[in-house]
């Protein structure tokens, strides 16, 4: 049993994996010599080589693109793309072909590929480098989304989305890379996609997150603690497909929820969670289903003033959760 | 998946023995009765797209898009590939090729009436989006020029896992000019990967004339800025496609990389069942373009080659017209897919992730007297 | 007051904008001569000219990037995209540039430019000419997103975005085009973006939908009349920005709603009306927020049998109101 | 909006009297102050980015990413654009070209600094994202290569609107390998648009050399498959990037269209800030390409036309320090945004619609005392 970085997490279990698997193949922008931006990758080209860790042109239509295809004739894709925000020009190689070859083709073809990418803000990263992509994906037939937030999970879940027959977007919150450490045993162990956990119980008042937010969470509980309000977390860790059933007990139990993520508010993958609960648990419900989120501007803008402002925080979750567990 | 099925047809390419045994197949390596598959091919994709236009005025098939017009290139482009080991990648008027590579009549038929046993989707895509997965022929989705950068990945897939295959994917001119086509060159440039791209340049794209779609004359010349050699084919020369489109498939197989074929063809139709093509292309055009059918081409050249005569064509004729019926038939008397499976294959593991099953929760079968919630269930 | 179909309403009030402003211009695949695949502009070229209705090449992003640029430099450009099927070789020019323009310039720099695309299914397209798109672009901050109902709307809703000085995504339901005839005034009116309508009132269900959902939830309302089920049907016409005060008004007032959208239902637009609901109406609702939706699977199979299983109809919206109302 | 400022700069490039009162200049129609200029234009370039690293090791800017190696083809490329008329589409190396295009030093501090006056994002965008409205310097976005196609838009509203602008853009050689530049480069060439594309290839996409970015030697082959033409300029030579950029300028302002520049140049620094280059680039590469400095090049080559004199210089060198100096004094001494004015401008009518502004309904706001629900607020 190891205490690593969330990073360290994925690099080693990304080195495993091509290790277990010889029709893996990792391929990006920067995976190769540099060992990628935030060196997620670094070693892995001295290991495996240029054949396997692959160096590939700023195309990023063209890196998921081939991905697909090497993986209809065989092999199992790891591309990267170097941060979510670059993502969009393979927007549709993911969403109108890799979702769809399964269904389209009545199950004649598969397309096993996991698109890692880092997200999130709180970085200085600015309107590009900071966003929150999940939304879009989560909401497509034929995808898979995980978003681990902790360096346990971050393994054991890259290991199920790498080991599955379908595609998978894994989305790390660059904001944990070295700002999050914890036990990763040694072992073969994984985290089956679509199933979320409750991580701290409680009795008053259900907070639902994913990624950064559920460490922001947890703070928020700690700060409550004192004054005598319980708050169950619960992190999605998968947000397509969701375990819906562990969500929906937590809140029956609790009776009230506060949905948290850091993307814009509107339309963010939060109001599904939100929707679910309004349709699901509705009988259950003490209080009106919170959301606390990023505002609705175009992106986190630069100046740590702005930024700072941008950004959800644990006093602004447990401020909700104050509310709340008073109504 | 795919499912195969026996049916009177003569084909399934002969082995490739380069008897000499006329003067035109010569230094092709062809022998006759390759000369003469070769045109039943022609001819046979031919008489399936006419017929697939019958059904479609007969109101049995609602959508047909066409490749009349394009079925020499494709035939002598993919003549020479290796069945059951290379891949194809194709697009939604390679009839020809589909036919050359093996795809059969009756699969393709199933296609046109989106039955429950069509190997392409199970009727689940429009007509024209083909794909056969024992065969090696890649499902054919509708955004253009995406399944270039597809054949590079299978291409890329090849290389490392040295199988020895070779990737050929096929796009229109005016789908030539997508991003992704320009991306796909670019990496299989980069790693001399063994996949050949063909552009049928057919000189529109639905109502946009080449001169709109793009400032140069031949899509060849682009092959120049990725290191690859471009080369234009005659789409009315079967012959002279198939040498061309030789020198392509050896050079990828023997490790030589990519080749950009850019084979000028006709649109014999409309762009579709949907297109009325006299509102954008003169009267003239139209007729002139008659000249440029490869069927009447090939007849003529067999002929005075010596290799097809009237009894050699009757034998053909009749073979075409009872597998076109027997495709047709065969296809139309299969049933449509039960509704019951429509929500299968979302993910490989069956059935889909609770949330992903339309049948949870479901608000929209609520009058069917599903739960109100999934709590009270 | 003439009556028109949907698709008539579209093209004259593209003629007429063209007349009234010399900036503006059209481009997109097909446009021109042979105006258009469902011939919405059908006549503009012969009127206007190559230079001002322009057939471009085969390029969804080239269409989008260039007309943020010519609406940098002057021009005010109506971009069509054949089908919203094929607006995702666009996304990263829609969603990273025109959305953003303005506030990463910190309003130096507009993008006053309107997207129009045919979307939907019930029109035997299949996967890629069926898709509902609405909900990856309502998402983003920067954009606007209309979809009419009525050929009334059709006209004062695109005038409003042609005229507005930010990117509008202003989808058309393929289906509605010629099935959908309606009085279509020959003033100069407009209907302001970001209002909803009530457009039929009721007192025990509040029907919330857009574009060929209108109309279903109208019939469904008919369907209920004699069983003297009361339903209030809320047309939500602009997407982004949402007028959530009539939405939430007409939820306080019926204490139920059904929302109802005929994209994939995880994640999509409804999600976040349903949302709002829970957390603006909690106190006045009398029962679950239901949603009606398509099921979620890739895409809008093409055989008719399969079709028919996955589109929303009026029977269906009419069933859930019938259960919802007894509840 | 841009907020303009008054400031102790020289510069205002001098009105192109043609004067041929030196050699050098002669044939090019460049006076002794047209060089002059453009040598004092490099060389304040290269110190505005010295001092980005300085401030950077200081802590005081957490992020540069810097043009140096890049000047001398910037330089000269920007020198004969019409100020007040062109367009400029820049991308993030672009210092030199924009202080050539009339952005000040100031401005450019600004930028570094994120401050609230900052004319290109108000502080809203990492360093390096330019842009200066009432210079028809348009916004720098960070995904690459997407400008290249705002470029070719504003060049179809200029030939549409009969301005007689040029547009110019910039990328760098591994962004020109997005599907976006494609695009672009197919619809210039199709309306013979008047926009230059420029490529500065310095040989690395961040890690990745060019032998992994493309098959190809030169990128300027690929303008014949535009039917444009591609010209390669050696970066190193400023006079020689202007000769040559001058007849894409004149052929685009003239209605002869598009043109493809590649200027050759070298990356004297890592990627950013954030790049440790000697992870991926051999000590002799980073040595040799010190030969590659366009500044000392241009000052010997103007010191032996007698144009440059150690008393010119010393009045040059001053001049750039109190620049450089007033520019990042002014700067720093600028206020950051207000926390408030983050919302605006989101949509061009302020304040956004109710939905849009996050202080509606805020639950995240409900700790600072916020309604629980619009309902009640
Ligand atoms: C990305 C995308 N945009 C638009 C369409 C609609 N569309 C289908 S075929 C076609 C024209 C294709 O022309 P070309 O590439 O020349 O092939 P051809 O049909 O002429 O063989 C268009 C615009 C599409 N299928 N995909
Ligand atoms: C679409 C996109 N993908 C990836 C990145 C990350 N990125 C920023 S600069 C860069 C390298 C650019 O190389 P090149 O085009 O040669 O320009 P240079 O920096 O060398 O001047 C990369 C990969 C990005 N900004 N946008
Ligand atoms: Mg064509
Ligand atoms: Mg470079």
């Amino acid at each position: 049993m190891a205490v690593m970085t969330y990073i360290e997490a994925i690099r080693t279990t990304l080195q495993g994996e091509m290790r277990r698997d010889p029709t893996m193949i990792i391929l990006g922008e920067d995976v190769g010599k540099k060992g990628g931006v935030f060196l997620a990758t670094d070693g892995l080209y001295d290991e495996f080589g240029g054949d396997r860790v692959l160096d590939t042109p700023l195309t990023e239509s063209m890196i998921v693109g081939a991905s697909i295809g090497a993986a209809v004739n065989g092999l199992r894709p790891v591309p990267e793309i170097q941060f979510a925000d670059f993502i969009m020009p393979a927007f549709n190689q993911i969403v109108s072909e890799a979702a769809r070859m399964r269904y389209r083709s009545n199950n004649a073809f598969g397309c096993p590929i996991t698109i890692r990418a880092p997200y999130g803000g709180g970085v200085h990263g600015a309107l590009y480098h900071s966003q929150s992509v999940e939304a879009f994906f989560s909401h497509v037939p034929g995808l898979k989304v995980v978003i681990p937030s902790t360096p346990y999970d971050a393994r054991g879940l890259l290991r199920s989305s790498i080991r599955d027959d379908d595609p998978v977007l894994y989305f790390e919150h660059k904001k944990m890379y070295r700002s999050v450490r914890g036990d990763v045993p040694d072992t073969d162990y994984t985290v089956p996609l679509g199933s979320a956990k409750v991580v701290r119980e409680g009795s008053q008042v259900s907070v639902i997150a994913y990624g950064l937010m559920v460490q922001y969470a947890l703070e928020a509980a700690e700060l409550l603690e004192p004054d005598g309000i319980s708050v169950e977390v619960v992190d999605v860790r998968t947000l397509r497909p969701l375990d819906g059933a562990t969500l929906l007990d937590s809140v029956r139990k609790t009776g009230k929820s506060v949905v948290v993520y850091e993307d814009n508010r509107f339309g963010g993958y939060g109001a599904e969670i939100a929707a679910i609960m309004a349709e699901e648990a509705f009988d259950f419900l003490d209080g009106p289903v919170i959301r606390v989120t990023g505002p609705d501007v175009p992106g986190v803008p630069y100046n740590h003033s702005l930024e700072e402002w941008f950004m959800v925080n644990p006093d602004r979750i447990a401020a909700a959760v104050r509310r709340l567990a008073a109504y | 998946m795919a499912t195969r099925t026996t049916e009177p047809e003569k084909s399934k390419a002969k082995s490739r023995k380069s008897a000499v045994d006329t003067e035109l197949g010569a230094d092709l390596g062809l022998s006759r009765d390759d000369l003469l598959e070769m045109y039943r091919l022609v001819a046979l994709a031919r008489a399936l797209d006419e017929r697939m236009w019958i059904l479609n005025r007969a109101g049995k098939i609602p959508f047909v898009i066409s490749g009349q017009g394009h079925e020499g290139a494709q035939v002598g482009i993919a003549y020479g590939l290796k069945k059951g080991l290379d891949w194809m990648v194709p697009y939604y008027r390679s009839v020809a090729s589909l036919i050359t590579f093996g795809m059969t009549p009756r699969e393709i038929m199933l296609a046109q009436f989106a039955r429950g046993v069509d190997p392409s989707s199970g009727g689940r895509q429009m007509p024209g989006h083909y794909g056969v997965a024992d065969r090696n022929i890649l499902s054919v989705s509708s955004p253009v020029a995406t399944q270039v950068l597809h054949a590079t990945g299978i291409a890329l897939a090849a290389k490392l896992r040295k199988t020895g295959q070779i990737a050929i994917t096929y796009t229109g001119e005016g789908s030539s000019n997508q991003g992704d086509v320009h991306e796909a060159m670019n990496f299989a440039g980069i790693h001399q990967l063994p996949v050949i791209f063909v552009i049928e340049n057919n000189g529109y794209a639905i109502s946009v004339p080449w001169s709109l779609e793009s400032a140069v004359e031949d899509i060849a010349v682009r092959a120049a800025g990725y290191a690859m050699p471009g080369v234009i084919l005659d789409g009315v020369d079967v012959l002279g496609c198939y040498r061309l489109a030789q020198q392509a498939i050896e050079r990828a197989r023997s490790g030589g990389g990519p080749t950009l074929l850019e084979a000028k063809v006709s649109r014999m139709t409309g762009h579709s069942s949907d297109d009325q093509q006299t509102k954008y292309r003169s009267a003239e055009e139209l007729k002139e373009q008659g000249s440029r059918d490869p069927l009447p081409r090939f007849n003529r050249e067999l002929r005075d080659a010596g290799v097809l005569d009237d009894e050699a064509e009757e034998r053909i004729k009749a073979d075409i017209k009872s597998v076109v019926e027997d495709a047709t038939d065969w296809a139309e008397a299969q049933p449509d897919p039960d509704p019951a499976t429509a929500q299968q294959h979302v993910y490989a593991e069956s059935p889909p992730s609770r949330m992903d099953d339309p049948l949870w929760g479901g608000a929209r079968f609520m009058g069917d007297g599903g739960p109100l919630t999934g709590g009270e269930a």
